[in-house]
């Protein structure tokens, strides 16, 4: 019960001169739900990004069972650790099956030359493909819309679909940014569900939330990150009664706040890797215009959509 | 023309009877059985005109002088009007016709009976305007011009939606209150008018269920009516650009108006349903094409628009499934086309005692340009898409200036500098000669039509090379690096290596298609390899192939490939304007139609087959709205 | 006799022309993320209107001292009109398009305006007669003409006076924060549309300036002068960073002197001999470049304006 | 509303109506006899549109003029000519193309163009497979008539192909003399554009100088389009030539004379017939002072039918630019008219009824046996198809105008 799945040792970032996260020390153990909590600008979505690869850490390592993991977010993907945005980046304009199939990218070694030959293993591959990818849309009921694209989907689908998609990669640790933001309580109940049905998968989950109730229901252990540092971790209990934990949450902002982690957005310039879970979302009122998604400026289809999607959900 | 019309509170009107209910009424107050009898008589009446002489005199091309039969853009009236009758005739229920307007007949009736007035009063005025008067018009000019105006006042009476007359003249008044009126918004708001009118129903009843054999049956007939059709345009004379408009017109019309009738959902399901029997037609068709004609040129066109539209296609991987914009792309077909004439044994080729068998030379020119792929794409591929695009765009240059200068003067002794390499002989398969023309079951072959044969096989490759990859765990991570690149290396993707393999596949299959290139024109210069020239094949022809036919899709830079061809081609009568002509053309096509002609596999799912109405309105509407400005 | 000095300023010369065209460019592209590839094109009729100022406002024998400044105006007048009709009838319905759309716009608005030229203007199907400043001047071992210097001092006026407007007018700084993130701008007020047009209308007289200077310098104008103007100028806007109006100017004299320096030098290297000379100096050009984006991806002076969320 | 616009449309299409048929008559007088079914077709294949179309509306319009002359005196009696001219974009797969099409028509005997030797390269074999005349104005390639070896061994490829431009042979090798013995310059300074036609030139300029003992002082290449020439002006002047010669057409000579006038380099510019235009002149003003440029045929003004044309063409208003190549296409034009006649008066002053297999071929030999006096001089062809007009001249720029300086032949 207690084999480490990730390891966070001595993480340290630094932008220049702000240092967004000190010497985090951080675990989450096999079949363990952890949630990681703080106010914004504490950074959680900074750390977040050094688990995925996205930044390398300044200082510190992270592994997964005991392997220290590489600094490319595709490779930590391969090694076991999947993850969702904070503001759903699903493949817009594929359909829901598609975006699945894309997950078992790691797991399935097909090359072009297969795909040109089509011989019977690759046949077989892709039917597994399908089979799995099946199962999975079974399991968050989104089965009967295989075929239908990924943006038109409604926005509590759009998560779940993310969710599958992340599982699609068959990890040991799931990472969920803010699964539930801009989620109505029926839906944010649904989504608890999930999480247990698939912990009790045997993936470890790893849940960045606003929403305390949804943290406190859901996670076996919770740690507080405030300006970078780990305040405190422990049991939900033990972290509710903690009085640095209110102090630290009532003199902020109201935790609802659409936009979190401004410290780390203000150096987002500094970074070269373009990551937008970490910069304020746009206003909900804004149109998806400028909406660019990021280093892949080439891409035909804005994805504007999806984004607009998530930001109107941002505002309850 | 497919999206325009799409609003998600739109009520479906799910069958033809539904449409001529009586209390309905067409835009002009004509009764119902009044204004159907006028549609059809007018359609007859436009058939019969056309076996009439409209002028006196054959200078007008097509000698449109002979009573008894039609000549030229007779012909083209002809069908306009046929369609016609046939939609009005559709209208009183006759048995049997039924299938023709799935989704009601009166948008497809308004349709054709424009598009046969179109054609007739441009035929009309272009004989008065050419020839000096309308004194020029023998009585049948009248009669087809009175004949086709009586038709679109029939149409325009006939039975249509009281929504979509209501929602027509508001689209049209609310557009020019919003932009205020001048002669282009007017034509603009008549389009949207027009849109809103015609309007096709987001259901259509789904077909009767027929035998396996007649859906083939009708696939095939399909597709050979398609290869008539595209004969006919091609073997317009190009001093005959009248013709070739009048052509145009109908063409659009009659697509138009058979989408408005709901045929061509009812084709693309078929051709879903079949899908490789529907692809093994298509080249069926391309393989005949040689077969329907007499003269070497139009093998010659075709074998031209046939390696345009491979590059093309190869391009497509490119940019449309893996989103990496190349602006440079044409060299790859240049290195092809190079490395096969210095093996073909040209004896102005530096390499002269070598002459490689045709299959080596085109896995030689394939490799080589792969080669160049890596090479220009390992470096570049790690920077942000807009930078790509600059490089891309500079290798292209070098290419061209290198190739220039590579002849012993003023850079290494290779490419015989701007004189490039003549005299490449003909390919030559186990005897089979390409260069001279040969009988086959009583059709000559020529020497074009020998190679057509050839880039149709290549063609078939590339096809295949390209639904294959598309389909695919390397094309589904294409698609998500276009999409969402921080998502997708998130699912585990190397992103680099995917666009990598994307960038050197393209690479080599414009290779590929250089290295028949080679062989069809004789002789490889520098010229051609060019960013933007007046004359496909060049950079910006090409990625316009790509984004005009439609992105992503197989048909789309095929069909933007042909039309690019064709059209400087056949317009020459507008002679040093023609240049103008296309520019504005691709303007105005990306201002209305900006998605392309072929509108990508992905957006059809969303537009037709889901249908679902909980979709979130915002997401509908933030992507779209250059699309539900689109007119035609 | 050290030909290096001179070199240098044929280099500076070039470059500052490059650099003012891609300032257009890189305005543009700073705020929509556009490559606006008919910018040669506005260029070239900035030219045009500059000699219809001449040879048909004007009357005959004015002196240069006067004209200079009218052709300016008429030049920046067609210039921008030309730049803005392009950006409000052509690129902005498209801004929600996909984004391969405006660029295939762009390569037909650029061949629709050489047509147009050439069809229309009297004369224009070849080269057309500039009025030049040939008066020359020796500096030690260079040798210059006045229609350099009005160049160079052309160029540093408009980079001067275009680094005041940024940094201090009302609407400079709303077009930095439009740069930054459109969203947020628009929702301070700034009217995203006026500082696009804004931009494309600088952009636009620029070029004018340049197109005036290079009459001047070379002499003869003509509806092709501004497609491998734009390519060089595009080229260099991404060298210095593109966004960055600095970095255009800088790019710009980078490829300027860069080019000049190929086309002599690169033959004296051993084993180079055929690669030097005028032919392969765009070949050159274009490897700097790609070895700038390699080691400093962002170019020169890059800010990464389009990497914002 | 509705009604209203009714009544707009019905008064316009009236209005409209009214004009059309006042102004209308039925025989102005275009060419309403043409119905004879005598009507032969001379193709024209030159870049119509786009970068070269100045000089190839130039050639399609001297065939025109050529087309209109033999109609008007009934050259062939009983036959009339028209002109199908056909624009190849300077593209080689679009010239093959045009070619096919010619070759496929029934009334097309022979064509003129193009204007691009390497657009010729992709032609010569389509014509020759028809046995189809094609008599380029403006080719200059000594290897498309006389085969990759022609300083060794000559040999004609393509039997069809003929040229009433010169080889650049002749006139590299007639400047290099003139410059040497005539203008009694020694050091040259070499520059082409990297194009079939200024690089041969360039390259036999540079071996006829040095042959004669002249020195070479730099050799450079440019890129056509290229502005500014400003690096290669300084090391021009470095050089310390005493002449610049330029292989290429006026569009970049007349930037660089002015540009290595301005930098204060007072040699001349000595170049071919692709910048013997006015144009030069206009474009490079007071710069092009004392320039030189050779062109085949003795001047224009020494000829009345050279005249003649020059005036023709200018008061049709047509475009394009009839300096560089018109000439050499009336020529072009001219022959294969004449070869048409002598097939009709070898067939007893009937066209013969088999254009495409018979005709052609008389066409073609009628062309190989030409002899006349044209606009540029004599015109005939040796075996290679090569024309034997070796009439040069080089022209000066004096007061703003070409003059002719030196008249002859050369025989290099």
């Amino acid at each position: 019960m207690t084999t480490p799945v990730l390891e966070a040792r001595d993480v340290t970032m630094r932008f220049g001169g702000l240092t967004a996260v000190r010497s985090v020390d951080f675990t989450v153990n096999s079949g363990e739900i952890v949630g990681l909590i703080g106010p914004n600008g504490a950074g959680k979505t900074t750390f977040f990004n050094c688990l995925t690869g996205l930044y390398v850490p300044t200082e510190g390592t992270v592994s997964y069972q005991g392997k220290v993991l590489p600094p490319k977010p595709h490779l930590v993907t391969k090694a076991g650790v999947a993850r969702t945005f904070q503001n759903i980046r699903l493949f817009a304009n594929m359909t829901v099956l598609e975006n699945v199939l894309v997950g078992r990218h790691t797991r399935t070694k097909e090359g072009l030359w297969s795909a040109l030959l089509r011989g019977p293993g690759f046949k077989k591959a892709e039917r597994a493909s399908e089979e799995r990818a099946m199962e999975l849309l079974e399991f968050i009921g989104l089965a009967h819309k295989r075929d239908h694209l990924a943006r038109n989907l409604p926005y509590g689908e759009q998560r779940k679909l993310e969710i599958a998609r992340a599982l699609a990669s068959e990890p040991g640790l799931l990472l969920l940014d803010e699964p539930t933001a801009g989620m109505n309580p029926q839906e944010t109940r649904a989504t608890e569900e999930l999480v247990f049905a698939i912990r009790d998968q045997g993936i470890a989950v790893l849940v960045i939330e606003h929403d305390m109730r949804f943290i406190f229901n859901l996670c076996d252990r919770v740690a507080v990150l405030v300006q970078g540092e780990k305040l405190v971790e422990g049991t939900s209990e033990v972290v509710q009664a903690d009085e640095r934990v209110v102090a630290a949450y009532l003199g902020e902002p109201f935790e609802g706040e659409p936009a979190d982690d401004t410290g780390t957005a203000a150096t987002a310039e500094e970074t070269d890797t373009a990551d937008e879970t970490d910069a304020a979302p746009a206003p909900p009122e804004t149109p998806a215009a400028g909406e660019d998604t990021g280093p892949d400026t080439a891409e035909p289809d804005g994805t504007g959509p999806q984004s607009t999607a998530s930001t109107k959900g941002d505002t309850p | 023309m497919t999206e325009t019309t799409k609003t998600p509170d739109t009520p479906g009107t799910p069958s033809a009877d539904a449409v001529i209910a009586p209390d309905r009424q067409g835009l002009i107050p004509l009764p119902a059985a009044a204004a159907r009898a006028l549609t059809l008589v007018g359609g007859i009446a436009t058939v019969a005109s056309t076996f009439l002489a409209w002028t006196w005199t054959a200078d007008f091309p097509g000698d449109l002088t002979v009573y008894g039969y039609p000549g030229g853009l007779q012909w083209l009236t002809l069908v306009g009007g046929a369609l016609v009758a046939l939609f009005a005739l559709a209208g009183y229920g006759v048995r049997g016709l039924g299938w023709l307007a799935p989704a009601g007949p009166t948008g497809p009736a308004v349709l054709t009976a424009l598009g046969a007035l179109g054609v007739t009063w441009y035929t009309v005025i272009a004989i008065a305007v050419e020839l000096g008067g309308l004194v020029n018009l023998e009585p049948g000019g009248y009669v087809a011009a009175v004949a086709s105006l009586t038709t679109v006042i029939g149409a325009f009476g006939l039975p249509a939606g009281a929504d979509e007359t209501r929602r027509a003249k508001e689209a049209f008044t609310a557009y020019l209150k919003a932009h205020g009126r001048s002669r282009l918004r007017l034509a603009i708001a008549g389009v949207k008018f027009l849109n809103a009118y015609i309007g096709k129903p987001d259901h259509i009843a789904a077909p009767q269920t027929v035998p396996g054999w007649l859906q083939r049956l009708a696939v095939t007939a399909v597709t050979m009516a398609g290869l008539g059709i595209f004969s006919y345009g091609i073997d317009i004379p190009s001093e005959e650009g009248e013709t070739f408009i009048g052509y145009l017109v109908v063409i659009v019309f009659a697509v138009w108006a058979l989408h408005t009738a709901g045929l061509l959902d009812r084709f693309s399901r078929l051709v879903a349903a079949h899908r490789g029997f529907a692809l093994a037609m298509g080249f069926v068709a391309a393989i005949l094409f040689p077969f329907t004609q007499t003269d070497d040129h139009y093998a010659n066109i075709g074998v031209n628009i046939l390696i345009f539209g491979t590059v093309a296609l190869g391009l497509n991987i490119v940019v449309g499934l893996a989103g990496l914009l190349d602006l440079g792309y044409v060299a790859f077909l240049g290195v092809g086309a190079y490395t096969a004439a210095l093996v073909s044994g040209s004896e102005f080729s530096k390499f002269s005692g070598v002459q490689f068998p045709f299959w080596a030379a085109a896995l030689t020119g394939a490799a080589a340009s792969l080669v160049f792929g890596v090479l220009i794409g390992a470096p570049t591929l790690r920077l942000r898409g807009d930078y790509l695009a600059i490089v891309t765009l500079g290798f292209g240059e070098i290419f061209r200036i290198a190739v220039n200068n590579m002849d012993g003067v003023s850079g290494p002794d290779i490419t015989n500098g701007p004189n490039g390499i003549p005299s490449i002989p003909d390919l030559s398969f186990f005897g089979f000669n390409f260069g001279t023309a040969h009988d086959l079951g009583g059709f000559t072959i020529g020497r074009f039509a020998n190679y057509y044969l050839l880039m149709v096989l290549i063609m078939a490759i590339v096809v295949l090379v390209y639904t294959r990859a598309a389909d695919s765990r390397i094309g589904r991570s294409w698609i998500a690096i276009r999409e969402d690149e921080t998502a997708a290396t998130a699912m585990g993707i190397n992103g680099f290596r995917v666009k990598l393999i994307a960038f050197a596949l393209g690479a080599t299959l414009a290779g590929l298609a250089g290295t028949v290139s080679a062989h069809v024109t004789y002789s490889v210069v520098p010229n051609p390899y060019q960013f933007a020239g007046a004359a496909p094949p060049n950079s910006a022809f090409l990625l316009a192939a790509v984004v005009l036919g439609g992105m992503g899709t197989v048909a789309g830079p095929l069909l933007g490939a042909a039309l690019l061809y064709l059209l400087p081609e056949k317009l020459v009568f507008l002679q040093d304007k023609s240049l103008l002509a296309f520019g504005v053309a691709l303007i105005l096509l990306m201002r209305f139609r900006p998605e392309g002609i072929i509108a990508n596999r992905r957006r059809q799912l969303e537009f037709h087959e889901t249908g679902q109405l909980d979709v979130p309105q915002q997401t509908t509407l933030t992507d779209e709205p250059a699309v539900t400005k689109a007119g035609a | 006799m050290n030909t290096l000095p001179q070199q240098l300023a044929n280099g500076l010369l070039l470059g500052s022309m490059y650099g003012l065209i891609a300032i257009g460019y890189t305005m543009v592209y700073g705020i929509v993320q556009l490559i606006n590839f008919a910018h040669g094109e506005i260029f070239m009729t900035g030219a045009f209107g500059a000699l219809t100022v001449y040879f048909y406002i004007l009357p005959g024998g004015t002196s240069m001292w006067a004209a200079v400044p009218l052709m300016l105006v008429g030049g920046g007048i067609v210039a921008i009109l030309v730049a803005v009709g392009a950006e409000r009838f052509a690129y902005r319905p498209l801004r929600q398009a996909p984004r391969l759309a405006p660029l295939i716009t762009a390569i037909g608005l650029s061949l629709a305006l050489q047509e147009v030229v050439r069809n229309f203007y009297p004369g224009a199907d070849k080269a057309r007669a500039f009025p030049s400043l040939d008066t020359t001047h020796d500096l030690g071992s260079v040798t210059i003409k006045d229609a350099d210097i009005f160049l160079i001092v052309a160029a540093a006026v408009c980079m001067s006076a275009l680094a005041w407007f940024v940094r201090k007018s009302r609407t400079g700084r709303a077009m930095q924060a439009t740069a930054q993130d459109p969203d947020t701008a628009q929702l301070m007020g700034i009217d995203t549309n006026r500082i696009i047009v804004v931009a494309f209308a600088i952009g636009g007289f620029f070029a004018a300036v340049a197109a005036v200077s290079y009459g001047l310098k070379y002499g003869n104008i003509d509806y092709r002068m501004g497609f491998l103007m734009g390519l060089k100028a595009f080229t260099a806007a991404v060298l210095g960073g593109i966004g960055n109006i600095y970095g255009a100017m800088l790019g710009g004299l980078v490829l300027g002197i860069a080019e000049t320096m190929a086309a002599t030098y690169i033959n004296n290297i051993p084993g180079m001999q055929q690669l030097g000379g005028q032919s392969w100096a765009n070949v050159w050009a274009f490897c700097l470049l790609i070895l700038v984006l390699l080691l400093r991806p962002q170019g020169l002076l890059g800010e990464r304006v389009a990497d914002r969320a | 509303m509705r009604q209203r616009s009714l009544v707009i449309l019905t008064s316009v299409l009236t209005t409209g109506a009214l004009t059309l048929t006042a102004c209308g008559s039925r025989d102005n007088g275009k060419s309403g006899d043409s119905g004879s079914g005598n009507t032969l077709t001379i193709g024209v294949d030159a870049p119509l549109s786009g970068e070269n179309s100045t000089t190839g509306l130039g050639i399609q319009y001297g065939v025109q003029i050529a087309v209109d002359d033999a109609n008007k005196n009934n050259w062939v009696p009983g036959v009339k000519f028209k002109v199908n001219a056909l624009d190849d974009k300077a593209q080689p797969a679009t010239g093959q193309s045009n070619a096919t099409s010619l070759v496929g028509d029934d009334k097309t005997i022979g064509a003129v163009g193009p204007l691009n030797s390497g657009v010729a390269q992709s032609m010569q074999q389509v014509f020759t497979s028809a046995n189809m005349v094609e008599i380029s104005p403006s080719n200059t390639n000594p290897e498309l008539t006389q085969g990759k070896n022609w300083q060794t061994s000559k040999k004609r490829p393509f039997k069809t192909y003929f040229r009433t431009a010169t080889t650049d042979a002749l006139q590299g090798g007639f400047a290099a003399t003139y410059a040497y013995n005539g203008l009694k310059k020694k050091k040259a300074f070499v520059v082409d554009d990297k194009q079939t036609y200024g690089a041969g030139l360039a390259k036999i300029f540079n071996a006829s100088f040095s042959k004669l003992g002249g020195k070479i002082a730099g050799t450079d290449h440019v890129n056509t389009g290229d502005k500014d020439f400003s690096s290669l002006v300084t090391r021009i002047k470095k050089s310390g030539a005493d002449i610049l010669y330029y292989g290429g057409q006026y569009d970049e000579s007349s930037l660089i004379t002015k540009q290595l006038k301005d930098a204060g380099v007072k040699i001349p510019l000595f170049g071919g017939d692709g910048m013997f235009a006015s144009t030069y002149i206009e474009t490079a003003g007071k710069a092009s002072e004392g320039d030189l440029a050779t062109s085949v045929g003795v001047p224009a003004d020494t000829l009345p039918a050279a005249k003649q044309f020059i005036q023709t063409y200018k008061s049709k208003g047509y475009k394009g630019d009839y300096a560089a190549y018109g000439a050499y296409a009336y020529d072009a034009a001219t022959a294969i008219i004449k070869a048409v006649k002598a097939a009709v008066d070898a067939n007893g002053g009937k066209l013969p009824s088999d254009i495409k297999n018979g005709l052609r071929a008389k066409v073609v030999d009628g062309v190989q046996k030409a002899n006349f006096e044209g606009i540029t001089g004599k015109v005939s062809f040796d075996q290679y198809g090569d024309t034997q007009n070796k009439q040069l001249t080089v022209y000066q720029v004096e007061n703003g105008k070409w003059k002719a300086v030196k008249t002859g032949t050369f025989n290099g």
